[in-house]
């Protein structure tokens, strides 16, 4: 096993057991932070996939601006010391069964999928060539993404500031 | 030839009208009646000028070559029809042009005293430089459809005039029946006018130009239409048009009324011009009329009936100016008279003549009225004499003329109709004329011996003489009446006729004296002459001596015939039940129609059709949709037991979503 | 200047766009931004005018692309003769009306974004050459004309739009109908208009006949001949002044424009044999009740609308004279119609804006206390009864002349009619205007300089077109040449 | 040697998690969090594909809106959890059913 593959595993490991914290803690303060291990090691799988730009912009705004945002949330709405009742909406074990019966599909469909798999080309710096490509061929979709995080952006200050004016 | 100062004629007055018509206002507000008058009267008195030099020009040419063209620009042109937008003077429409400006002119410096202190002054004269301008655009015309514009422009203008106090409902009143009479007769005018275009079209060449149409005339004399000579037809229509316009048996009914405007506008329009436009007309297309016999027997025959009935009718009227209104009338059917055995050079003179005695009649009248404070009933006029000399002396002498007192110019005019008549070979129009002469002196002099002799009867106390502007016109007017004879002095006093032989390329029967009987002449002369002499002396008897009492033969065989005298043998009384009020029934029940039965139908169809799906409504409801609400029901009910699926919850709703997903990818993939 | 015609639809449009767009309550932005959206349309028919070939009766100006091509349907525009002169009328009166519609205070975006609407679909209607497209302008006229009217209108306004709706309605039916007559009878299938004029032999007369009827009937709706007339007083009476002007001035041609384009021109045989007795007769029958109905109104506004019917009249029997003055005439006496009976109803809601009445009875002797008013009164009206030297006058006159070289007694009927119509528009002027002065209106303020701006085109176009008619003339006469000869050889 | 399919499955888990997360959560923020989690594995597989397949830029692109729209969803679901939080003063999706039928 090389040192590249026993990275690779770890930082599986991290990312799908943070994940599985998120899913199965009964604390929300809890799972937001192991999110954080899930955005981290996704971070860390895209540099092996030599997406070091979709990397970076991932730590940026996952961990940097979502994650934030989302303690705040939960330290916003709940008194600290409910912080215990998330509890289940639907039982655990037909979720259980559906997600697994959904995994086992999916899973049986990556097996028996013949990838036509091409052998990966040695890695390169991306940031220059996703920005060329973003002011060329993606120019529309870029500039429609920004309209949108407009909408969003305004869409947020208007809902926060209906609340304002209630209170 | 073309002559290109001739579209001035028209267009200065024109212009005038236009200045005053839309800023006369605020000129008459800033400037004063002055102004006004001065942009009134300036542009009349240059197309006068204009008039005499087109004059001088045509009178310098060889007499058969005495035609002045100015082609402004094509008006329409469609197919074969080309209509000009030209002016054509001939000996003809120069006269007419001369009598219009310098009549017209005389009588623009007369108004500027008579409506002083007007408030609308800047209107009136707006309005009478306007009528000038299309009277001139009538007599200069060098096609029909162009005389068409000027003889309604000037109906219009006349319209206005006599409504020009409208403030008064009578006087709109006379001015719309004044249109609305013209416009009868324009309706034939537009038949005529179409038919003879369509003939021409067929059988010759298409025009509607004067001289062209004098050219081809002739072709059109065999040509038939259902059994009537077509020439007969489309004069008689044309003749229609003009009895409108020359208030003629059996249109003339809206002149007396007209006499409701402003004295001067019925000197101007309703005696020296506009009235005349139809024997204009008819001198105009002389050659059509000489080609239909038997519409000029009719035209003869209106314009002596004419004559006699306005003739009798003044004889027993009391107001000054209806007195000359069916004056006007009566002499106007002497014209037509003249027209109609083929003097249209007669017609013409008698046309210019008349605008001089008449107009200087009115304007004499104008100044009576207006020393007396508006007060038009003979009844209480009388002993002016004294008071107004001039106007005396100058209604006097235009009296004498219009009585046919040797040798003023109504005795000549009027006597060469009277001669034409005779030479004719028509003895009945003559005795006709002749006795209208006799009435003519009588009533005329009834007005003088009621107006200005005897006491005076007028409440007014001590009417005063015109101002000189009044004054000089009517000086001028009443020079013209004793000297427009000469310019035609028949041969037979040893005068050469000039105006005859003037006239004679235009109206090719004017002169047409050439072999007439000598001593026949002499007997018309004298007989009418006698005639008035005898007339004058029976007024005199009656008004000034008293010999013989006006009531009496009033009263005689039981006053009826004064009765129906009086009232114009009730002809306006006939014509409003026959026409108007027929008419205004006819449109009643039109209306009535419409809305009673063809609207009821519309709404009887909307209202079957909204019954109908009433009707379907209710089959709807009771059979088509209670199936469908039993359907409903149903699935009310059943969504009653499966509305607890939706149970607000989004993890529920998911985890459905979710299954549902995996069971169809397990299907797909099993 | 290309697409001048595409341009003409689509700045109204656009117009309309930019208005819904404005907040409501900006009154003034969204008059001047009619205003803005109906200028360019005016700018370009005047410039139509000045550029248009006038020897040439085919179309120009024509604008082709493929719409549906499974159905061989075209966007397909152009003018000729004929529809140039409406394109200029139409164009200028809703230039206008925009004025006139100033004192809309009520909805104001709403009736803007409609008006535009509408003024972009009458100019569609009179420019289409395919006959979806021209169907779709045709309903799509409907649409803002039945709100102007059912919204701001008089208090019956539900029961006038309606009226007005389901007749049009029943009329675009059998349009509808006869259009898909002619595209399944002729070979290859085609809605091209052009084509179908240069095709018209292929159809035979029995068809000619039954698509003629149809057509005729929808048409006549519109124009409004009788017995098919009685919308058009109560639409009259109930829509706001501006939208009397475009209904009176525009729609009313929308009917004699589709006989001359499609019943002349692809029904020749139908039309040498039914013109007598639906346009020539029916026209001066129209003319004549027409007139006797304007004379027993007490209401202003009603005496105008069936004004408008007689003379709507005079172009029915003009274009069945099948002279080149008559059909002329005819042509003519739709500008002419259209710009004199706009200033009819612009000076009737003048004096209606005033007094809030508009009985004719209810005033007196007003003439002194609105001098300018009055002056344009009389010049409309003296227009209205075809007073020489005026526009209507030269069309009437060659209507006349025209009719009576094929029916002299239906000419004669028809100028009969000018004595009438002198009758009852003298007998107005003087029981609204003149006599003494009913002092209930001594206090009348004079016309406005608002009103006035949207008189005095009007009034120069009537003047100007009398004294000196050939440019309008010039502009029509070739087509009309063309269509008159199609129709000839059956008569 | 890791391979196309390795990433797959570490996807796939991700994927199965956060779809489990959505699915029981009662907390309105952790349903919000489950949606990243799905979010994440797709990205992860686009990365993958774009790795593995043809010499393209067009997964990591993907990646990136996917990246972006997540940011706006979750700033829009943010103030959204707020809004309910105001009204219902909690979280908890059950509390807020008036949409039941």
């Amino acid at each position: 096993m090389q040192l590249a593959d026993l990275v690779f595993y770890l930082l599986a490991l991290l990312t799908v057991g943070s994940a599985a914290v998120v899913a199965f803690s009964r604390n929300v303060v809890y799972a937001a932070f192991s999110l954080m291990g899930t955005f981290l090691g996704a971070a860390g799988l895209y540099v092996f996939l030599a997406a070091d730009f979709v990397a970076v912009v991932q730590v940026l705004i996952y961990v940097g601006g979502i994650l934030v945002l989302m303690v705040f949330a939960v330290m916003l709405t709940h008194r600290i010391e409910d912080v215990q009742v998330s509890n289940r909406s639907v039982g655990t074990l037909p979720a259980l069964l559906v997600v697994g019966a959904g995994a086992a599909i999916l899973g049986y469909a990556v097996v028996t999928t013949p990838w036509r798999t091409a052998e990966p080309v040695p890695a390169e710096a991306t940031t220059r060539i996703i920005g060329d490509l973003f002011l060329g061929d993606y120019l529309l979709p870029f500039e429609l993404a920004s309209v949108v995080l407009l909408a969003a952006l305004i869409g947020a200050v208007s809902l926060s500031r209906k609340e304002l004016r209630r209170e | 030839m073309a002559a290109a100062y001739l579209r001035w004629i028209p267009l200065l007055p024109l212009l005038g009208a236009a200045v005053l018509g839309l800023g006369g206002a605020w000129v008459q507000r800033r400037h004063g009646e002055r102004a006004v008058a001065a942009i009134a009267c300036l542009p009349v008195a240059l197309a006068f000028a204009i008039a005499v030099r087109t004059f001088a020009a045509l009178a310098a040419m060889p007499a058969e070559q005495r035609v002045l063209v100015d082609r402004l620009w094509t008006w329409i042109e469609i197919g074969s029809l080309h209509v000009d937008v030209a002016f054509l003077a001939d000996p003809l429409s120069a006269l007419m042009v001369l009598v219009v400006t310098g009549i017209g002119g005389l009588i623009h410096v007369y108004s500027v005293g008579y409506m002083r202190g007007e408030p609308a002054y800047w209107r009136f004269f707006a309005l009478l430089n306007l009528f000038t301008a299309m009277m001139l655009v009538l007599v200069l015309a060098d096609n029909l459809l162009l005389l068409f514009v000027g003889w309604e422009g000037v109906g219009l203008c006349s319209y206005a005039l006599i409504g020009f106090w409208y403030a008064d409902l009578a006087n709109a009143r006379a001015g719309s029946k004044a249109f609305l009479v013209n416009r009868v007769g324009d309706f034939a005018f537009a038949l005529g006018l179409f038919l003879l275009f369509w003939t021409l079209e067929a059988h010759a060449e298409a025009t509607l130009a004067f001289r062209e149409i004098d050219r081809h005339a002739a072709a059109l004399a065999g040509v038939s239409l259902g059994g009537w000579s077509v020439l007969t037809v489309i004069t008689a229509l044309l003749f229609v048009g003009a009895t409108g316009k020359s208030a003629q048996i059996p249109l003339y009914v809206w002149l007396p009324d007209a006499m409701a405007g402003p004295t001067p506008v019925s000197a101007l329009i309703h005696a020296a011009t506009m009235v005349t436009a139809g024997v204009y007309l008819v001198a105009r297309l002389d050659v059509l009329f000489a080609l239909a016999p038997a519409t000029l027997a009719a035209i003869a025959w209106v314009g002596a009936a004419t004559a006699l009935l306005a003739a009798a009718i003044a004889v027993v009227q009391n107001d000054i100016k209806k007195v000359l209104a069916y004056s006007t009338i009566s002499q106007l059917g002497y014209m037509v008279l003249a027209l109609g055995v083929g003097a249209s050079g007669a017609a013409v003179f008698h046309l210019m003549t008349h605008a001089f005695f008449k107009a200087c009649l009115f304007l004499g009248a104008g100044s009576v009225i207006l020393a007396l404070h508006h007060e038009q009933d003979l009844r209480r006029m009388g002993g002016l004499r004294a008071a107004m000399p001039r106007t005396y002396a100058t209604f006097l002498v235009s009296a004498l003329a219009i009585a046919g007192v040797p040798p003023l110019a109504g005795f000549v005019s009027k006597d060469e109709i009277l001669w034409s008549a005779l030479s004719h070979g028509d003895g009945g129009l003559w005795l006709v004329g002749w006795s209208v002469a006799g009435l003519t002196a009588f009533y005329m002099f009834r007005l003088v011996f009621l107006a200005f002799h005897g006491e005076a009867r007028s409440e007014h106390a001590a009417p005063r003489e015109a101002p000189a502007v009044m004054t000089v016109p009517l000086t001028i007017l009443a020079a013209g009446a004793v000297f427009a004879g000469f310019l035609g002095w028949p041969e037979v006093l040893g005068g050469g006729n000039r105006l005859g032989a003037w006239l004679a390329p235009a109206a090719a029967h004017g002169g047409a004296h050439a072999s007439h009987a000598l001593a026949w002449e002499l007997f018309s002369m004298v007989a009418s002459i006698a005639m008035a002499a005898a007339g004058i002396a029976v007024a005199y008897a009656m008004y000034v001596r008293g010999l013989v009492a006006p009531e009496r033969i009033a009263a005689w065989a039981g006053g009826a015939p004064y009765r129906w005298l009086a009232r114009k043998l009730y002809v306006d009384e006939v014509y409003q039940a026959l026409f108007v009020d027929g008419v205004l029934g006819a449109s009643r029940v039109a209306a009535r129609a419409d809305a009673r039965v063809i609207d009821a139908a519309v709404d009887g169809v909307a209202a079957g059709v909204r019954g109908w799906s009433r009707f379907q409504g209710a089959v709807d409801a009771i059979v088509v949709d209670g199936f469908v609400n039993r359907v409903a029901d149903v699935a009310l009910a059943a969504g009653g037991r499966l509305r607890r699926l939706q149970s607000g919850r989004i993890n529920a709703y998911l985890y459905v979503i979710v299954a549902a997903l995996v069971a169809v990818l397990a299907w797909q993939l099993g | 200047m290309d697409y001048a015609l595409s341009w003409m639809i689509a700045v109204p449009l656009v117009g309309m766009v930019v208005v819904l767009l404005l907040p409501s309550a900006a009154h003034n932005a969204i008059r001047w931004a009619a205003v803005a959206a109906t200028v360019p349309p005016l700018g370009i028919a005047a410039w139509l005018f000045t550029v248009f070939e006038r020897g040439d009766p085919d179309f120009q100006f024509v604008e082709r692309y493929a719409w549906i091509p499974a159905f061989d349907i075209h966007y397909l525009v152009g003018v000729d003769g004929l529809s140039i002169s409406m394109v200029l009328l139409t164009a200028l009166l809703c230039f206008l009306c925009v004025f006139a519609s100033w004192g809309i205070e009520e909805g104001v975006k709403a009736y803007f974004a409609l008006f535009l609407l509408l003024d972009a679909a009458m100019v569609g209607v009179f420019v289409a050459l395919d006959f979806v497209l021209f169907f779709l302008f045709w309903e799509l006229m409907l649409l803002p004309m039945y709100f102007l009217i059912g919204v701001w209108g008089g208090p019956r306004r539900a029961y006038a739009a309606i009226k007005f709706f389901l007749y049009t309605m029943a009329g675009s039916v059998l349009i509808l109908l006869a259009i898909l007559g002619l595209y399944f009878s002729s070979t290859p299938h085609t809605f091209d208009m052009i084509a179908l004029a240069e095709s018209r032999h292929q159809f035979t007369e029995a068809l000619q006949y039954v698509l003629w009827i149809a057509f005729f009937v929808g048409f006549a709706i519109k124009i409004p001949a009788f017995p098919f007339h009685t919308w058009l007083p109560d639409a009259h009476v109930e829509a706001p002044t501006a939208i009397s002007v475009i209904l009176a001035g525009v729609l009313l041609k929308m009917g004699t424009y589709g006989i001359l384009r499609v019943n002349y021109g692809m029904l020749p045989i139908a039309t040498a044999e039914l013109a007598f007795a639906c346009l020539a007769a029916l026209g001066a029958w129209n003319i004549l009740y027409g007139a006797l109905c304007a004379m027993a109104q007490r209401d202003l506004k009603k005496l105008v609308a069936y004004s408008s019917i007689s003379h709507m009249g005079y172009v029915m029997l003009g274009m069945a004279s099948f002279t080149q003055q008559g059909i002329d005439g005819a042509v003519l006496q739709m500008f002419n119609h259209g710009t004199v009976t706009a200033m009819l109803f612009l000076l009737v809601g003048v004096l209606y804006d005033r007094a809030h009445h508009r009985e004719i009875y209810g005033f007196g002797g007003i003439a002194p206390v609105m001098p300018i008013y009055t002056g344009f009164v009389a010049l409309a009206f003296f227009a209205a009864l075809g007073l020489p030297g005026l526009s209507a006058f030269i069309s009437e006159v060659l209507v006349l002349l025209g009719a009576w070289q094929r029916t002299p007694w239906l000419a004669a009927v028809g100028a009969s009619a000018v004595v009438l119509t002198a009758g009852y528009m003298l007998w107005t002027l003087q029981r609204v205007f003149l006599g003494p002065l009913n002092e209930r209106y001594a206090s009348l303020p004079d016309i406005s300089a608002r009103e006035a701006l949207t008189l005095v085109p009007l009034a120069i176009i009537v003047v100007a077109l009398g004294v000196y008619p050939m440019p309008m003339i010039e502009l029509i006469d070739a087509t009309l040449a063309t269509l008159n000869a199609a129709v000839l050889p059956f008569l | 040697m890791i391979g196309l399919t390795h990433y797959l499955f570490v996807a796939l888990l991700v994927f199965a998690l956060g779809l489990f997360c959505v699915l029981t959560r009662r907390n309105s923020l952790g349903i919000l969090m489950g949606i990243e989690l799905i979010l994440n594995a797709a990205n992860i597989n686009y990365l993958a594909f774009a790795r593995f397949g043809p010499a393209t830029y067009d997964g990591q692109i993907v990646a990136i809106f996917v990246i972006m729209l997540a940011a706006a969803e979750a700033v829009v679901g943010l103030a959204i959890v707020l809004g309910i939080y105001q009204t219902f003063h909690s979280i908890d999706v059950e509390a807020t059913e008036t949409l039941r039928g």
